[in-house]
């Protein structure tokens, strides 16, 4: 599945978040998109994914929907917005509930995903006994039991130590390798960015405008290898460096106000 | 893979559709001129069902009946002694009853052995019908205002107990965690996490209990009251006298609208950060 | 009437209700009903109970009862005006050595002097409601001592648990309140009777009525309710309202089982129904200047439509009056 | 740098001082004996006052005489037969009010329209006085057991709309938003978000509304009422029989407490996910 | 201040989740806490500051508490914990207002705060008109405004870019150089705990026992230098090696359940 948008322009009342975005991911694409806090990414997916109506431009779709796939745009949200009152297996059989599934697959799916993070353990606690990371992944797995053609992910490994995220990544990956699944990846870790992505995109500060496209040659397969290293680094200076210029600037606009 | 500007031969596809808008709804938006439409089509529905014979004139007289009976009670002034009685009563008895329903609430809803104790008790003394406490009330409190005071106010008293509890309970606890860890006093707590945080519940208590604060004047006002919109209305009832009774009902209607909107501006005000 | 009686056992019972209140008042109903004098005129008839007399008038109106027996209040005449409800027949009235309402002083207010039903001008009267029985009684007592209702201050308190309380609470300085609770407060040493309505003004207590319509479609089920509502009347009168020579109540025939009726039906105990049965005319026949009166006097207080003609409010042809 | 481990000359320090426990309080712990306690040295106080003549047996008897009065009801069985006619009368009200009042609430929590249009119809409604009413109902609803349900159901409509509506106020709207971008159909987001969320609210609201039903019986059934809690508890206090009457309101506050705790199982069962 | 836990543990009704754990802070000692997700860590946290009562164990404090100290031991949340009723500046404003503080200091610390996290701008603004990340440097503020003379820190970068976590970490090492506040830093990020901590406690899954502690021994002054790099690079591959131990016989646990 495809993603345009163009000339995306949004506003929170007179505070404008987002200013002329143009974009296009291919069918398959990651595209990471990195940017100070508060610079409008949360805005983009939000409006990418058709819940937050755009003041200006416009957000289209294309391309054919897999077999199984429940729910082609979906969500991964940074604060991981389970219901208190559904039990972890329920939380994620809601996002089934509506579709007219065999009991048995559904039951699949669920356990399916629910192993997948590592929550089996856990299906009937509540949200409420559970850490950060682990209602960060029950919102993971609720997101892949409906199989998405379209990924959009909000920092979703923020509340993760260190090695479930490595692990997760990894899932992630083969997940890609396997349903061709397009994302886009709102993150502030680099090296996420840089394991997982075709492109970076990287937006200025508020009002985010689209600062730089940069590419990442190496495909991803091979970026764990020795020989990757090198431009691995390069991409990954060019990003800290623009980063550091935005956060720079912000940083004299506020000292100025 | 494709380049990292628009012009993308994808842009172009033929097959590519908006990415449909799932969001929305579930937000208040204000549309002022709805309820003034609403009343407008409620009397006028009233008055044609009157004027085509529909409703008896004794059974449901018409709006301008009951409008013609609200002039004369303007025009020989007994509106403004009525509702001047009437009005005392009602803020007394509500503010007493407010006071102590949200003492007792907030105990109820802060203390577990205040709950265990006073979740029963207000179960079993809710119920019990002020009608048949007025010959009480009047023993203990005579027949003047205190009597008065103390039927609105004991009408008051158990939903704003019950509606500050609940209130209570939906604070975030964690936000009382923070408190703590910053070694805010107790206090400190109740004022800037609990009160702030209840208040939502405790606003729409107030929605409820202003509405049976008015009823109750009715019920006040049978205890050897001589002026008082509760008193008008029962004796314009006893009298069968249906134009007058709801010319007096009306009256109550609209002081329950008044109040109504005060606490919408106040809802609006207080409950922006929602 | 004859014909009447020959179909009646052939012919399903024509039905019919009436409002009424559980008290003694009502006891020609519950006797008419007990006895099976209704079922005899081809009448099946359903009572219904009521605890105010309001009510009653108000559900003939509405059509939930074909007839009524209460006493008469100006909403009554209200409805009347508006040509909801006609008298037909009486019902119980006010008569000497009948006790049926007690004026009754406090302690306090006995002892500074309110000692008979004249001096309670100028006093602080409990009362049901504005335009109830009571509010009546006291003006006629005022036509009678020469004061008006405006030199009494009149308490509505809506019922009698409320007068009780304010008159126990000193909170008034008299009461006018049923035999019953007149006695009990007296008992009580809380207040003294100085009086009897019925000693001091008789008159018109109660009636029997139905709406216009019912007159104009439905005379036959009138007359035949009339007929048995007379017989039970004057089976009452013969038992409850016989006098000796000394003017003192004597029991008539049938007594006990009459009053074991209204017993059961007003669900009291028969010595406390016995201390209060009121006087009925064993014809039902009505006051007509006492209605009259009533009319004026509530058309004097601003609580009747001053337009009603006292005349239009009853239609006595049933009892041939 | 100290050692990693706990062998350390700092945890033999003289001025180590215990971390001050600054948490706990604001949950809610079980004391299933204080409320037995309470009811007992109520019972106690109020015996002791007749006993010693502070408050007039005519008003104010003592437990025991209304015991004897309940004894009495129970033996000749009128406290079953005015017991079920009132049960089914607050059963139906409470349930017609109820429905109504939640359709209407959930309308006006979710459609801003409604809720231009409810808000300010149901301040002007809800004021309207019952007890003032009767005659009206009379005439609207005959005297047979629709006055009665129609008492009961209005008195209950009104706090159920405002409960419900306020309650749908404060589900987070993330979790809508989350619902909507999976693509749940809208009942489904009313079945599994809407109402769920707001349950907390809507359980308040019926110990609210409950409580009104019980007390409404009372008006319903001065509606020509041959049986019924109500019936019995005017008719005593018509006759000035006191303990009667409070034998009465005594089952009034018992159906009171049974329906109380039924609410606080069902809060427990429903509501552990806070 | 000092910090000195011992035996501690905790039980979640019949769920183990600390188990045995002793420890000890020096004065101005920066102690890292890593785990697996759900191993335990903010419970910790939460023991040591007071405001979860532990199962069984003690722990203590001792040391001076530093002039304009507010609230000695003080927490940063993972879960934000703003007041959504109150606006930015008051949300600091509220961990001030019971001190008896002149009027002018007041303003002073909480327009330090603001500034210093770039927030100035947004002081009148709500909680829910801001970013994930603007809201965890409104707590950041806000556990600055006391002075604190121990912080415990509970992921406290996790919602912020990359380089606005670089900033906010230069800004923690200026206040602990200026300060010597004692911190226990939850992380799960291996960066930020090389780069800020004395020590790194490595945590075991569920039940959280003390695998290790590792000692950083190059001062943290000179981490940045390429001298120092090595040791790092160690010590790095070493925590990883830890974690990935652990989270694998988590993954087996799981995988037998
Ligand atoms: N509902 C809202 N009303 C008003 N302003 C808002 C609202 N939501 C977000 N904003 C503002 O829009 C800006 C962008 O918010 P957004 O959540 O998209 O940022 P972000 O890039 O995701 O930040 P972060 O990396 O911290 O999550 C912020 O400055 C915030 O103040
Ligand atoms: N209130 C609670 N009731 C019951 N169990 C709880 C509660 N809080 C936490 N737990 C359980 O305790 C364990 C540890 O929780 P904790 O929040 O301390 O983990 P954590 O190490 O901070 O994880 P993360 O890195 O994901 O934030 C988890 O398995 C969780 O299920
Ligand atoms: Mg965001
Ligand atoms: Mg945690």
């Amino acid at each position: 599945m495809r993603l345009l948008v163009s000339d995306l322009t949004h506003r929170y009342d007179d505070l404008t978040v987002l200013d002329g975005i143009d974009l296009a991911l291919a069918e398959g694409e990651i595209l990471a998109v990195i940017g100070p806090s508060g610079c409008g990414k949360s805005t983009l997916l939000g409006i990418a994914g058709g819940i937050v109506a755009p003041t200006a431009g416009s957000i289209r779709v294309e391309g054919e929907v897999p077999d199984g796939c429940l729910n082609p745009i979906t969500f991964i949200f940074q604060d991981f917005a389970l219901l208190p009152w559904r039990t972890v297996e329920d939380n994620v059989a809601l996002v089934l509930e509506h579709h007219p599934l065999p009991a048995a697959e559904r039951r699949e799916r669920i356990e399916a995903g629910l192993r997948g993070m590592g929550l089996w353990e856990f299906r009937k606690a509540l949200p409420k006994q559970l850490s950060g990371g682990m209602r960060q992944r029950v919102g993971i797995a609720r997101a892949l039991a409906v199989r998405p053609a379209m990924l959009l992910l909000d920092e979703p490994l923020s509340a993760l130590d260190a090695q479930t995220r490595e692990l997760l990544m990894d899932d992630f990956l083969e997940l890609w390798r396997r349903e061709k699944t397009t994302a886009l990846y709102v993150t502030h870790n680099l090296d996420e960015a840089l394991r997982l992505a075709d492109r970076v995109c990287v937006l200025s500060r508020r009002p985010g405008r689209i600062r730089e496209m940069v590419t990442i040659e190496e495909p991803r397969e091979r970026r764990q290898e020795p020989s990757a290293q090198a431009h691995l680094a390069a991409v990954r200076e060019r990003l800290w460096h623009l980063m550091k210029a935005e956060a720079q600037m912000a940083d004299r606009e506020i000292a100025r106000a | 893979m494709p380049d990292s500007l628009p012009v993308n031969p994808l842009v172009n596809g033929v097959s590519a559709q908006p990415v449909r808008f799932r969001g929305g709804g579930f937000t208040v938006k204000r549309h002022p001129w709805a309820a003034l439409a609403a009343f407008a089509a409620l009397l006028a529905v009233w008055e044609g069902a009157s004027r085509l014979g529909l409703a008896s004139p004794l059974f449901l007289p018409p709006p301008s009946a009951v409008g013609r009976a609200l002039a004369g009670m303007v025009t020989d002034g007994s509106l403004w002694l009525n509702l001047k009685a009437s009005l005392g009563r009602i803020a007394v008895g509500w503010v007493l009853g407010t006071l102590g329903g949200m003492l007792v609430g907030f105990a109820m809803g802060i203390f577990s052995t205040a709950r265990a104790v006073g979740v029963p008790l207000v179960s079993a003394f809710f119920p019990i019908p002020k009608i048949a406490l007025l010959p009480l009330f009047i023993l203990w409190f005579g027949i003047g205002e205190p009597s008065k005071f103390a039927t609105i106010g004991f009408g008051v008293f158990f939903p704003t107990v019950i509606a500050t509890c609940s209130a209570i309970d939906s604070v975030p606890r964690n936000l009382i965690r923070m408190a703590q860890s910053f070694g805010l006093p107790w206090r400190s707590i109740l004022r800037s996490i609990v009160l702030p945080g209840a208040l939502p519940g405790i606003l729409a208590g107030f929605r409820i209990t202003a509405s049976i604060a008015l009823i109750l004047v009715v019920a006040a006002e049978m205890i050897g009251a001589e002026y008082g919109i509760g008193a008008f209305v029962l004796m314009a009832g006893n009298l069968m006298q249906t134009d007058t009774l709801l010319a007096g009902v009306l009256v109550l209607s609209l002081m329950g609208l008044a109040i109504g909107t005060v606490l919408s501006l106040l809802e609006r005000r207080l409950l922006n950060w929602r | 009437m004859s014909a009447a009686q020959a179909q009646a056992p052939a012919q399903p019972l024509e039905k019919a209700t009436v409002g009424v209140l559980a008290l003694s008042s009502s006891g020609p109903i519950f006797i008419a009903k007990a006895k099976g004098y209704f079922e005899k005129e081809g009448l099946d008839v359903d009572l219904k109970m009521f605890t105010s007399a309001q009510q009653v008038p108000v559900a003939v109106t509405s059509g939930d009862a074909d007839f009524g027996v209460t006493g008469l209040t100006a909403g009554f005449y209200n409805l009347a005006s508006k040509g909801a409800v006609t008298i037909i027949a009486a019902q119980s009235r006010d008569e000497p050595g009948f006790p049926l309402s007690g004026y009754v002083a406090t302690k306090a207010a006995y002892e500074a002097g309110l000692t008979k039903p004249a001096d309670l001008k100028g006093k602080r009267i409990a009362i049901t409601t504005v335009g109830s029985t009571f509010h009546y009684m006291i003006g006629i007592l005022g036509q009678k001592y020469g004061f008006t209702v405006k030199d009494v201050t009149m308490v509505p308190l809506q019922d009698v648990p409320k007068m009780v309380a304010a008159f126990k609470g000193g909170q008034v300085d008299a009461i006018l309140a049923p035999s019953t609770v007149s006695r009990q407060l007296a008992a009580d040493g809380a207040g003294t009777i100085i009086g009897w309505a019925g000693d001091e003004t008789p008159w018109q207590l109660g009636a029997l009525f139905t709406a216009p319509k019912t007159i104009k479609d439905r005379r036959p089920l009138v007359e035949k309710f009339i007929r048995a509502y007379k017989t039970a009347l004057a089976e009452y009168h013969a038992a409850f309202n016989g006098k000796d020579a000394s003017g003192a109540l004597v029991k008539g025939p049938g007594y006990d089982e009459l009053l074991t009726i209204i017993a059961d039906a007003t669900k009291q105990k028969p010595e406390i129904v016995a201390g209060g049965l009121p006087y009925v005319d064993p014809q039902a026949r009505l006051l007509v200047d006492d209605v009259v009166n009533q009319v004026k006097f509530w058309q004097s207080e601003g609580q009747v439509d001053k337009t009603l003609d006292p005349k239009s409010v009853m239609d006595l042809s049933f009892i041939g009056q």
